[in-house]
């Protein structure tokens, strides 16, 4: 240390273990890490896709259909089914991260993280019900 | 092989030897008197590795109206059955209240009134409620403010694992200590004006202790080899209530916040020892707040009449906090509830919690004044390992913390006047580091062909320090002591070191740890053979009355090289509070009216 | 023969030998011993070179971390019959280079946790004679629990982030820059800031979240780097938006 | 200050990106990736979709969505380069890859939402 630790100048022969490449892949927590790091890659490729319907949208009526179309290909289907788990994962990990970040407090004292994850859950299920709401109206 | 005494010597203003509470508190006075002056803590551990660390009750300090500095010295000089000085007690609780609220400044949080304020709590022993604490891990908190404050000073070095062998004394003055650096194994003078001893204190010499593997009492054997007398070294404090097999702590503060103590029979037996009659909630000075000298012997009498219970490891009592509830023991005393789930898979909230009296602290220690000065000039002493003396025959649950507080502050000035000096470097100093690096190749890391095995030998030693040296003593045990202590001794000249390596041998230390139990185990009963007489935590079964005729004296323990150490008395500064009744649980006639 | 169980101990002589290995030992089984215990039979009546640091045996001094059955301990408080019937296996803590057998070399970590000013920093330096700073037990309660840290190091073994970049300043020293920056008697956020706003403070943390998973004494030093992110993120729009106002 | 990090402004991008993510992706993923594909449910026709899009609100949700998503996943997509695979020190080729991708993204984004008939 600086100046104000007097440490040894003989250096012992000291063993260093490295970090092995797959580490995330030895334990289930850090291996769950690493999938909600990835989820990441699945928020990305439905922004692709969300683009892409704009640019349909933009097309015309046809280009649109031809979107539509291109939705239903069994593959993408399969892609997007996992897209879904991931980016559900993604927001239960985000919702569940809230309490952390925030100290909420009441009359001094802390509330428990699950109140204060609770409002992120029921804020959730209300824009979802808004979002097929607004897309399933009638006319 | 690496060349392992370096030619160069580091050289420091102060050195001090331990890095817990009072050492850190000593090294920040030194920074303060004089921030130019360069001090070294060197400890065998890392500082926050120390023993402080394990404290939990509280530490007293007068700070609320209704209390007064003389109802805390009558409390703390009659709890110590009048064996404490009386000067140094009144100078204590005079700077008490200073040092906790500096520590208050520098961040340790303690628990606190609604309004803000620090809060109080009652503790055995003592007539008002003025122990502060932090929940029920004070001495962690403490221990951590003050090493993170110490991060601050620039002029503090730290030798972090660096465990000392020897103090260097030439021309009648300290002037450095021989040490180890784990690390590497290399063995190094490091010089200095003045040196501090605070490495605590020493209940490894007994089986059953709630100290921790480091206390070994090292700064005492280090003095007491260089020729300082050793204080007082019979009064040992049994605390009543440890767990039965670990000797973990269970703080008296779980009796201060109402916890009762039950015999066999569920019956509160403390009241058949004139510790006053049981009340529902607890009332200061009485019953389960005694002192703990008291409480530790009425387990005892309990033992003999067959009215304790009996478990894998030894006889043992209840504490009983169930009636407390779950609130007051979450906030007040959540590290009790933690111990007891996680070692004894109880719960205090609905159970009741198994407790035996186990070694806890020792009054005695390295002699010296109430500046922390040793009579070896240039070595001071604060802390556990001194005795200065405010704990007299037995101390209070508390004050020790605040001790090191206190007198570390105070040996840290001390020592820095002294290194301010100036004084040169003696010539021989550099030939008695090489002999001493000699001597623990010759005895330790070289030797071959040891017979005895460090673990029997300590084993020996506790299981006769606790038979013959614990809570009742008799003069036909302790002779047997001085025969098997001094048998151990002898015999640890043979003691076999496996382990030949430079690099953090724990063989090594151990062996060395043992060599200076072994010179406190020969203190304590040298001292308490001498001392014919019953007072405080020192209770002689053939010689059960006070004798303060003979005996109002401190002993002065002194090393003999090959002989048998010389004990000597001197006389307890009265001021004051002459000698009179301990008296618990009842009025008293000539205490100081509160 | 009362029963017994099987301890495999990683033993690292670098006088010796160029890496570790692992040595079994054969030690009674006793419901009451910790992994602690195990060790201290095997330095007492087997092996009385093997090394390893403890102290309090409580759970409070925080010396005895290493990594058993593959996960970071305190070994004064893990139980033997946890592992019952056995084999368990000790290892030193990760991510720190091992000076021998179960002992790791840490002065990194003692450099990190003086690196965030763990202490009470004051404009005003009022004397103690003029009584305590007021705390109610509400800011008390801010911070207590980021106090309770005991250096034990388990959070970084188990910090890969730590393990992947030994610049991370890392969990228990941020933990601890929180502790002293929600102490309502402390002035000294900003000086910590600065610190910890580099990019091996805070930005390291990817928020794996096993410091908080592994602390034995629940201290949650995730949460801590989390709630300073955001504090971080503050100061910076602040200082970006009003540049004039800083400090 | 000195050594002045841009990691806040990042992680406040990465931050809310994730938010943004959290409560609008699932429900549209589930939608248009499986519900409308699969004949669950029956999608809006062109002319709905394009009147609900063409709304100023919507046109500004849709475009706050794709920015911080994209730089949500940058971020964490960076990291999780650097952690999962050990290659910090191809540093300069990741974040072009990943926060370059994300600007592209999000005036991609841009450019469709205005010139949105």
């Amino acid at each position: 240390m600086k100046p104000s630790t007097a440490y040894s100048q003989y250096h012992p022969k000291w063993y260093r273990t490295r970090v092995s490449t797959l580490w995330w892949s030895r334990k289930w927590s850090y291996l769950k890490f690493m999938l909600r790091e990835l989820s990441s890659v699945f928020v990305a490729s439905y922004i692709v896709i969300l683009l892409l319907q704009l640019h349909a949208l933009g097309g015309g009526p046809e280009a649109y259909l031809e979107f539509q179309q291109w939705l239903k290909d069994p593959l993408l289907v399969i892609l997007n089914g996992i897209g879904f788990l991931f980016v559900l994962f993604h927001a239960v990990t985000w919702f569940n991260l809230t309490p952390k970040a925030m100290a909420v407090r009441l009359r001094g004292k802390r509330l428990p993280d699950v109140l204060v994850a609770a409002p992120n859950y029921a804020a959730w299920l209300a824009v979802s019900a808004l979002i097929v709401f607004l897309l399933m109206r009638q006319g | 092989m690496i060349d392992s005494l370096s030619t160069e010597m580091p050289s420091h203003d102060v050195l001090l030897v331990g890095g817990g509470g009072a050492g850190l508190r000593a090294a920040i006075a030194v920074s303060e008197v004089d921030p130019d002056l360069s001090v070294a803590v060197v400890s065998k551990v890392y500082p926050m590795r120390s023993h402080t660390v394990s404290a939990e009750g509280g530490s007293a300090a007068v700070i609320k109206e209704g209390d007064s500095l003389d109802e805390h010295a009558y409390d703390t000089i009659s709890g110590g059955d009048w064996m404490c000085d009386q000067d140094a007690v009144e100078l204590f609780v005079n700077e008490a209240p200073r040092e906790m609220l500096q520590l208050e400044h520098w961040g340790c949080p303690w628990s606190r009134e609604p309004d803000g304020r620090v809060a109080v709590r009652p503790f055995g022993g003592m007539k008002k409620e003025r122990t502060w604490y932090a929940a029920d891990k004070t001495g962690f908190h403490m221990l951590h403010a003050l090493f993170q404050t110490s991060l601050k000073y620039r002029s503090i070095a730290r030798y972090d694992e660096w465990f000392v062998t020897r103090l260097l004394v030439e021309d009648g003055r300290v002037q450095g200590v021989v040490a180890i650096e784990l690390m590497t194994g290399r063995i190094q003078a490091i010089t200095a004006k003045s040196v501090i001893l605070c490495t605590g204190g020493c209940g490894k010499v007994f089986p059953f202790t709630t100290n921790a593997n480091i206390k070994n009492g090292d700064g005492m054997s280090l003095a007491y080899r260089a020729g300082v007398p050793l204080k007082d070294m019979e009064f040992v404090q049994y605390h009543p209530t440890g767990l039965p097999f670990t000797g973990i702590l269970i703080t008296e503060a779980s009796r201060a916040e109402g916890g009762f103590l039950l015999n066999k029979d569920g019956y509160r037996y403390l009241q058949d020892y004139d510790l006053g009659t049981p009340q529902p909630k607890p009332v200061l000075r009485s019953m389960e707040l005694g002192p703990r000298d008291r409480l530790s012997q009425a387990f005892m009498k309990e033992l003999d009449k067959g009215r304790t219970l009996e478990g894998p490891y030894g006889p043992y009592v209840h504490l009983d906090l169930t009636h407390l509830g779950r609130k007051i023991i979450d906030t007040k005393l959540p590290f009790v509830r933690e111990l007891c789930l996680k070692y004894e898979n109880i719960d205090p909230v609905s159970q009741l919690i198994p407790v035996r009296p186990v070694v806890h602290y020792m009054m005695g220690g390295v002699h010296t004044d109430i500046r922390g000065a040793t009579p070896l000039d240039g070595l001071f002493a604060a802390g556990e390992v001194a005795c200065v003396s405010i704990n007299g025959a037995n101390r209070l649950g508390s004050n020790s913390l605040t001790e090191l507080l206190v007198f570390g502050a105070r040996a840290g000035q001390a020592a820095a006047e002294h290194a301010l000096q100036d004084k040169p470097l003696s010539t021989g100093i550099e030939a008695q580091a090489a002999d001493e690096k000699k001597r623990l190749e010759r005895e330790f890391l070289h030797k071959t062909g040891g017979t005895e095995s460090i673990a029997d030998l300590r084993r020996e030693m506790q299981a006769t320090m606790e038979k013959s040296a614990g809570i009742y003593r008799t003069g036909a045990l302790l002779e047997e002591a001085q025969a098997s202590v001094a048998e151990l001794k002898e015999r640890f000249g043979r003691v076999a070191i496996q382990d030949h390596s430079h690099t953090f041998n724990t063989e090594l230390t151990a062996a060395l740890e043992l060599s200076y139990m072994l010179d406190v185990a020969e203190a304590v009963v040298e001292c308490a053979l001498h001392r014919t007489e019953s007072r405080g935590a020192h209770q002689r079964i053939d010689f059960p009355q006070r004798d303060d005729e003979r005996f109002l004296a401190h002993s002065l323990v002194s090393h003999r090289p090959g002989d048998r150490p010389k004990v000597e008395y001197l006389p307890v500064t009265i001021t004051r509070w002459p000698p009179g009744e301990r008296v618990y649980g009842r009025p008293a006639t000539d205490a100081p009216r509160g | 023969m009362a029963e017994t169980i099987t301890i495999e101990v990683a033993r690292y002589r670098p006088e010796q030998e160029g890496e570790p290995t692992l040595q079994s030992y054969e030690v009674p089984f006793n419901k009451d011993w910790v992994v602690l215990d195990a060790l201290n039979y095997i330095k007492d009546h087997v092996d009385g070179s093997l090394s390893f640091r403890w102290s309090c045996r409580m759970g409070v001094c925080g010396s005895c971390g290493m990594t058993v059955d593959g996960e970071p301990k305190l070994t004064c408080a893990t139980f033997l019959s946890h592992y019952h019937p056995g084999p368990i296996r000790v290892e030193p803590l990760r991510n720190f280079p091992v000076v021998r057998d179960l002992v790791i070399e840490m002065t990194d970590f003692m450099e990190k946790l003086q690196s965030v000013k763990p202490w009470i920093v004051r404009e005003d330096d009022p004397a103690p004679a003029e009584g305590e700073f007021l705390q109610t037990p509400e800011q008390l309660d801010q911070y207590k629990q980021f106090s309770m840290c005991i250096n034990c190091m388990i959070c970084y073994a188990a910090c890969p982030v730590y393990g992947l970049d030994p610049q991370f300043v890392g969990p228990a020293a941020i933990a601890l820059a929180q502790r002293y920056n929600l102490d309502s008697r402390d002035q000294g956020e900003q000086e910590r800031m600065d610190v910890l706003s580099q990019h091996e403070g805070i930005w390291g943390c990817t928020f794996v979240g096993e410091c908080t998973e592994v602390c034995p004494k629940n201290v949650d030093p995730a949460g801590a780097i989390q709630q300073y992110k955001l504090a971080a993120t503050q100061d910076w729009f602040k200082s970006f938006l009003m540049p004039w106002s800083k400090r | 200050m000195a050594n002045r990090s841009n990691e806040p402004l990042l992680w406040a991008l990465f931050s809310g990106g994730g938010v943004a993510a959290a409560f609008l992706i699932p429900v549209l993923l589930f939608l248009y990736g499986l519900a409308f594909p699969l004949g669950w449910l029956q999608p809006p026709d062109y002319e709905r979709t394009l009147g609900l899009v063409q709304h100023p609100l919507t046109r500004l949700v849709l475009f706050m969505l794709c920015f911080l998503s994209l730089f949500h996943w940058a971020h964490r997509f960076r990291f999780t380069l650097y952690d999962g695979l050990q290659i910090k020190h191809l540093n300069p080729v990741i974040n072009l890859f990943c926060y370059g991708g994300a600007v592209t993204g999000t005036v991609a984004a841009a450019y469709l939402l205005w010139t949105l008939p």
